[in-house]
């Protein structure tokens, strides 16, 4: 019972790895500045830990074929607990100390550096089960949020006052975010109703989105064309089904666009 | 005395026809009229379809929104004129509503409906949607639809203008116009109305537009036909 | 009550008449034990059920499941899951699961039975209490489960019940109306019971020793049950007043948690000035420490187990592993953060949570490394009991390792609210305490019910099982590293069509390893009527409940003071007339 | 009985005195209401860290001036915190006469000694003050509920005032419990139960503590309100 407990093991083991090294189902392509670094961090994690567990189960399962149904004389760990006990905390504090300074340097570069002061602003209208996003227009200026105007049916996403407020009546929002390529973009996070969630795996980003606060988020986009925008965050019965598109142009592409939605 | 017996039954036999066919025949009346508004109504924006391509590539170009839907001649569509006093001689309904979700669209916009008068809610979309009443009197519900599951049935057992939103489609805007009599009309495209089986009478007439709000007018219906029109007041915002 | 003078204290209790007070509200904490250890076994069942929905949900999402239209024509018309049916069976599983079946079993059950017998205690400290404590739960299970049959239906906002979600009431969604309140309601009675619970694991353990007992010589399981309740009494004192307030958010208008300006299906909704990181906060502050005591108790049966089948001390003996547990139990009080990396609290807070995060990770590698050196050169044994034991080391080795990933901000802003978080969760969290649970039960229901289990169905359970749980769960790092999300009821998106099949294949595996677990049901059951009657010591283990017969009497010992001369794990002395010294043996000295 | 000694391959895990040492001294009910003080103190605290994370997540925090009755209830409370001391030290000294009583002729049901029942007697005064003290409070409470109700601050008025009521009903909660335990102490000693002082002195435990919770909160109250 011993040998098939630790063939068995074996066999877990190497099957659950080789997905893995296959790259059989793996991360989207990267197209932001910071991504890279990301997938970087993700690959030395999967190598340190992938050598503990293969090494750990393999010893486990040696140990079980080599000790199962064993009657002979009882022997113990060579050197008893004491280098045991020091080698765990050595090995897994080692692995934690590089884990943690490289991890904590890209942590930083995405969310504690400052966004590039002439960063694209982009406003983020998140709601059950939709994202909106709304661009300044012409005059640069967005309109402010009141809430008791929001209304869906009519189109305000947002609850501007255009009566009221000039600055509103430019304002251009739309169903996808459509950015120029290599261009700082910095978002402000609303969400109208729930926490939402902004996550475009190619983008390497996850943010949740609060109600009552605005929460910033800055990338940059390297690589032109559409990829999908969900959100992580439970926030209803439509959950799964909430979704917008993104879509990286080029800088001259984005400027006709821009022109055309300021147009109508 | 067989003969009498015979006679007898003729004039019950015919008295009780004539009884039917006067209870059958059509109380006479009809009121019509046209709803139109002055001033300049607020721009209908585009929809922007894009979290549902499906939908989206079904409307080019992309359709506007409807909570006022102006027609030439400043005529409002969708309106809904009833008579909410004095209302008498108002039939019940049971033919089933059928209200459809069709390229991430409500057909109709605008549903009108008796108190406990069937509702069917049916999607023909290849994507979920959700349906979400907001009323205020009656009991909120929200279900989600996906495709292929089978038609909602419903009910509204009290007379209330009901706010409908798909979650889902956020753009997606309705309202089930719930009312206690049978006495209504839905303005079409032109703006005119028809209200049919009025019983002679004085009436007073309610015209609802769901950006406009309501007015209120008297009106006679003595035996054949009578007009109301109403004008609303339009502001740009 | 206790004498003044200073012999051990003792209740006396007189065994009770009467069907009612014997089985039913009955003072004894192996009934009560019994009675946590049947209600987390009806919630198990209940849990899995569950699972198995979801997962049809999830492999097929337009399949029709013939009759559970009656049991929600609402959310599951014509059979047909809805997607927020699907949300309500979410939440239940995990609700259930989380609260009623590892906090339940491993904690409240066994350690009702067994740790005042460990300890040679007579009963628990506070009998009454013990049994207010299960009855409590008890309610707070029917509550919950009532959330199947009100109107709208179970509550659709996850275990976790995120405000505002869960604080905003039906508009947000169907089951936010009265079935999240049920949910709260079922969470407040579900903390009184297990406070009450743990006030008596921690007086029983400090107060009610027998003659001998030092602390050093009580057995691992005792020690982890009362780190848990130590870990427990602050866990659940802060979640009680934190569901008070969601309670209040919810039924009395109040805005603890509901932000200004809230728009929610174009209706402005009148709070005011609340904030939804706050009901986070609270709730990872008792949720990181939840997790503990689901794993802890299972730590320390498995340490109490596998001695007495590798017929050895563990490595490194009691002290390490105390350590290791205790240093566990005090950093899960740090680490609530890492919860909530990306949730929009300070980046810098994200850093400082996630240094104690991966720090937790040593005590626990230490731990395993005890385990792994002390089946080196052992004589194991391969019983049922063993079996899981091992398979709890390798899966908790499986889930553990994960967790470098997840403890890292910077990657876990791609992986958060994925698939891997599933797959890390169930493995160090869900699995490894239920093979605790599994290794427990085959371990000492010959004790708790006097019979012997059917070791052959017991050891085909254990492979169907430990073969299941990686065909179910593995799978799942794929799908996060691909991006998979959780909590979503179809896969719709067009990046997540193509794992569709990944999805079909763990549906298929969780269906037959659920129906595994029937194997070990019917080997419960049958052990319960028919099994062969159990011999005092089968496992010729060295702990205070192998010094009394099986089922133990009323009072434990039948009326002996049974005095404690040894540690808990003399296996394997030399020269002793067999290998494994029992801890009321007093003819046995050890040199140090 | 001769004992026989073994070497053990395993270094023993601890050095082990050859006789069991003696079995614990502790009282579970003096333990019990530690563990029990700890855990409340936990929930208190829990609630303390809402309070100022939500008064600094909005800016709609409205202060209100307190009720004066609230300081009147604090003086109260702490005066039954010491009576409830005056009528433990008579108990105390109540015991210590029974067990003289005891020693002289074991039969003993009441100490002999006049003094030694009217300590008793006392004892039983002071703990029924403590006990009105005790309700006087609650009452006080409740009347600080209707001052607010009066000014317009009920429970979702404010933020301040959420959190006050949420504060003062758990704590009168817990000082209704503390009441309880109180009568059931003191019934013990009316009937003369076994080591029922100890009772007593586990009430007290909890009593004092509901007292210092109260004050705690009423500086919380103070300073954010």
């Amino acid at each position: 019972m011993g040998k098939f407990f630790a063939i068995l093991l074996i066999i877990i083991t190497l099957v659950s790895v080789y997905p893995i090294v296959t790259h059989m189902w793996w991360m989207p392509e990267v197209v932001s500045a910071h991504g890279p670094a990301v997938d970087h961090q993700l690959d030395e994690t999967m190598i340190g830990s992938g050598v503990l567990f293969i090494t750990s189960q393999f010893v486990l399962a040696g140990f079980i074929w080599a000790f199962g149904n064993h009657k002979g004389k009882i022997k113990n760990w060579p050197g008893g607990h004491k280098p045991v006990v020091a080698f765990g905390i050595i090995l897994v504090g080692l692995e934690i100390l590089s884990l943690s300074f490289v991890g904590s340097k890209v942590w930083a570069s995405m969310y504690i550096t400052k966004p590039d002061p002439n960063a694209l602003h982009v406003d983020v209208q998140a709601e059950q089960f939709a994202f909106f996003f709304r661009y300044a227009g012409p005059d640069g200026v967005f309109g402010s949020i009141h809430p008791d105007k929001i209304n869906d049916g009519s189109g305000n996403y947002f609850g501007l006052d255009p009566e009221n407020d000039v600055a509103a009546r430019d304002d251009i929002v739309v169903g996808t975010l459509t950015i120029p390529v290599d261009t700082p973009i910095l978002l402000t996070l609303h969400s109208k109703d729930m926490i939402h969630n902004f996550y475009v795996p190619e983008l390497r980003i996850q943010q949740d989105i609060v109600p009552g606060i605005e929460i910033p988020l800055h990338f940059t986009a390297t690589k032109t064309g559409k990829w999908e925008i969900v959100c992580t965050q439970l926030c209803g019965l439509g959950h799964y089904s909430m979704k917008a598109y993104l879509q990286v142009m080029s800088k001259p592409e984005y400027d006709d666009w821009l022109k055309q939605q300021s147009g109508d | 005395m067989r003969t009498k017996f015979f006679i007898l039954l003729a004039v019950f036999g015919l008295a009780s026809s004539a009884m039917l066919v006067t209870a059958a025949r059509p109380a006479g009346g009809t009121i019509t009229g046209k709803v139109t508004f002055t001033g300049t109504p607020p721009k209908m924006k585009p929809i922007d379809m894009s979290k549902e391509p499906y939908c989206q590539k079904l409307h080019n170009p992309p359709i506007k929104t409807q909570d006022v839907e102006a027609g030439p001649g400043d005529t409002l569509e969708d309106s809904v004129v009833f008579i909410s006093a004095g209302d008498q001689g108002s039939s019940s309904a049971s033919t089933p509503v059928r209200y459809d979700q069709k390229g991430c669209q409500y057909i109709p916009h605008i549903a009108v409906m008796m108190v406990d008068q069937p509702l069917q809610i049916y999607n023909n979309d290849p994507n979920a949607h959700n349906i979400h009443p907001l009323p205020k009197v009656n009991a909120e519900w929200n279900k989600s639809q996906p495709p292929g599951a089978p038609p909602i049935d419903t009910k509204w057992d009290k007379p209330e203008f009901i706010s409908v939103k798909c979650n889902i489609h956020p753009w997606m805007h309705g309202y089930f116009v719930v009312l206690k009599t049978s006495h209504y009309g839905l303005t079409g495209a032109d703006g005119t109305f028809t209200i049919k089986d009025v019983p002679p009478g004085k009436y007073t007439l309610t015209a609802w537009q769901e950006h406009m709000g309501t007015q209120t007018q008297e009106v006679t219906v003595s035996g054949g036909a009578a007009t109301a029109n109403f004008t609303f007041k339009a502001m740009p915002y | 009550m206790h004498d003044m003078s200073a012999e051990p204290v003792v209740h006396h209790l007189s065994p009770p008449q009467g069907f009612i007070r014997k089985h039913v509200f009955s003072l004894d904490h192996k009934v009560i034990g019994l009675q946590y250890y049947g209600l987390a076994l009806a919630a198990v069942f209940i849990g899995m059920v569950l699972s198995w929905l979801m997962r049809l949900h999830l492999g097929w999402a337009s399949l029709a499941i013939p009759g559970l239209q009656h049991l929600s024509p609402n959310g599951a018309p014509g059979g047909v899951i809805t997607p927020e049916y699907y949300l309500s069976l979410m939440t239940m599983h995990g609700t259930i699961m989380v609260f009623f079946v590892l906090t339940n079993a491993p904690f409240a059950g066994f350690g009702n039975y067994f740790l005042p017998i460990q300890v040679g205690a007579e009963d628990m400290a506070f009998p009454r209490f013990n049994m207010m404590s299960f009855w409590v739960t008890f309610v707070a299970f029917l509550v919950l489960i009532a959330a199947f049959f009100v109107h709208d239906g179970p509550p659709i906002s996850g275990w976790t019940s995120y405000a505002t979600l869960s604080s905003v009431g039906g508009i947000s969604g169907p089951g936010e109306a009265m079935g999240q309140n049920l949910w709260a309601v079922s969470i407040a009675l579900f903390c009184v019971g297990q406070l009450l619970g743990s006030l008596n694991f921690i007086a029983t353990t400090l107060d009610l020793r027998t003659k001998g007992m030092t602390l050093g010589r009580m057995p691992l399981s005792t020690w982890a049950w009362f780190i848990t309740a130590c870990i427990g009494l602050l866990a659940f004192a802060d979640l009680l007043p934190a569901t008070i307030l969601l309670i209040l958010d919810r039924t009395a208008g109040t805005s603890f948690f509901n932000p200004t300006g809230m728009v929610v299906s174009d209706t402005l909704l009148p709070h005011s000035g609340g904030s939804p990181l706050l009901w986070q906060h609270l709730f990872w502050f008792f949720g990181h420490p939840e997790v503990y005591i689901a794993i802890i108790p299972g730590f320390g049966i498995v340490s109490h187990i596998l001695p007495a089948f590798t017929r050895k001390p563990l490595l490194g003996g009691m002290r390490v592993m105390i350590g290791c547990l205790i240093a566990a139990g005090f950093l899960s009080y740090m680490v609530w953060g890492h919860h909530m990396f990306v949730s929009g609290m300070n980046p810098f807070s994200a850093i400082l949570f996630s240094v104690p995060t991966l720090i937790i990770t040593i005590p626990f590698t230490v731990a395993t490394l005890m385990f792994l050196g002390s089946i080196y050169g052992a004589n194991l044994r391969f019983t049922s009991a063993s079996l899981f034991c091992l398979g709890f080391v390798s899966v908790f080795i499986s889930g553990g390792i994960s967790g470098f990933f997840l403890a890292q901000p910077s990657i876990d802003t791609y992986l958060h609210a994925t698939y891997f978080v599933v797959a890390h969760f169930h493995f160090v969290m869900a699995v490894a305490a239920i093979f605790g649970i599994f290794a427990a039960t085959y371990f000492w229901m010959p004790k708790m019910i006097g019979r012997m289990m059917n070791e052959t169905l017991g050891k085909l359970h254990f492979w169907l099982t430990f073969i299941g749980v990686y065909c179910i769960f593995m799978p799942m790092h794929y799908l996060g590293i691909a991006g998979n999300v959780r909590r979503y009821a179809s896969f719709t998106d067009d990046y997540l069509v193509p794992l569709i099949p990944v999805h079909k294949f763990i549906t298929i595996a969780a269906l037959l390893t659920g129906a595994a677990q029937f194997i070990f049901l019917y080997n419960l059951i049958h052990t319960r009527w028919w099994g062969p009657l159990a011999p005092e010591n089968p496992w010729e283990a060295t702990s205070l409940e192998w010094s009394t017969t099986s089922p133990p009497p009323f009072d434990n010992f039948g009326g002996r003071h049974l005095v404690v001369h040894q540690g808990p794990y003399e296996y394997n002395a030399e020269g002793a007339a067999q290998d494994y010294v029992m801890q009321t043996d007093p003819n046995f000295v050890a040199h140090s | 009985m001769s004992v026989t000694t073994y070497t053990r391959t395993e270094p023993a895990l601890r050095p082990r005195p050859a006789t069991p040492i003696a079995a614990t001294k502790g009282i579970p009910s003096q333990t019990g209401v530690w563990v029990a003080v700890s855990a409340i103190a936990m929930s208190f605290a829990a609630l303390t860290s809402a309070l100022v994370v939500r008064q600094g997540s909005g800016a709609d925090w409205q202060r209100f001036a307190l009720p004066r009755i609230l300081y009147l209830d604090t003086a109260i409370l702490i005066a039954s915190s010491y009576t409830l001391e005056l009528a433990r030290k008579r108990f105390t000294a109540y015991v210590t006469a029974f067990r003289a009583a005891r020693s002289t002729q074991p039969a003993a049901t009441e100490p002999a000694s006049v003094e030694a029942a009217a300590l008793r007697a006392s004892g039983l005064y002071w703990l029924n003050i403590t006990l009105t003290l005790g309700l006087f409070f609650v009452t006080g409470q409740v009347l600080a509920w209707q001052r607010l109700a009066s000014q317009g601050l009920f429970l979702a008025t404010s933020p301040s005032s959420s959190f006050f009521y949420v504060l003062t009903a758990l704590h009168g909660l817990h000082l209704i419990g503390g009441v309880l335990g109180l009568i059931y102490a003191s019934y013990r000693l009316r009937h003369n139960a076994r080591n029922a002082q100890t009772s007593l002195g586990t009430a007290a435990v909890y009593w004092h503590f509901v007292d210092l919770l109260w004050v705690y909160l009423l500086m919380v109250i103070a300073i954010r309100m």
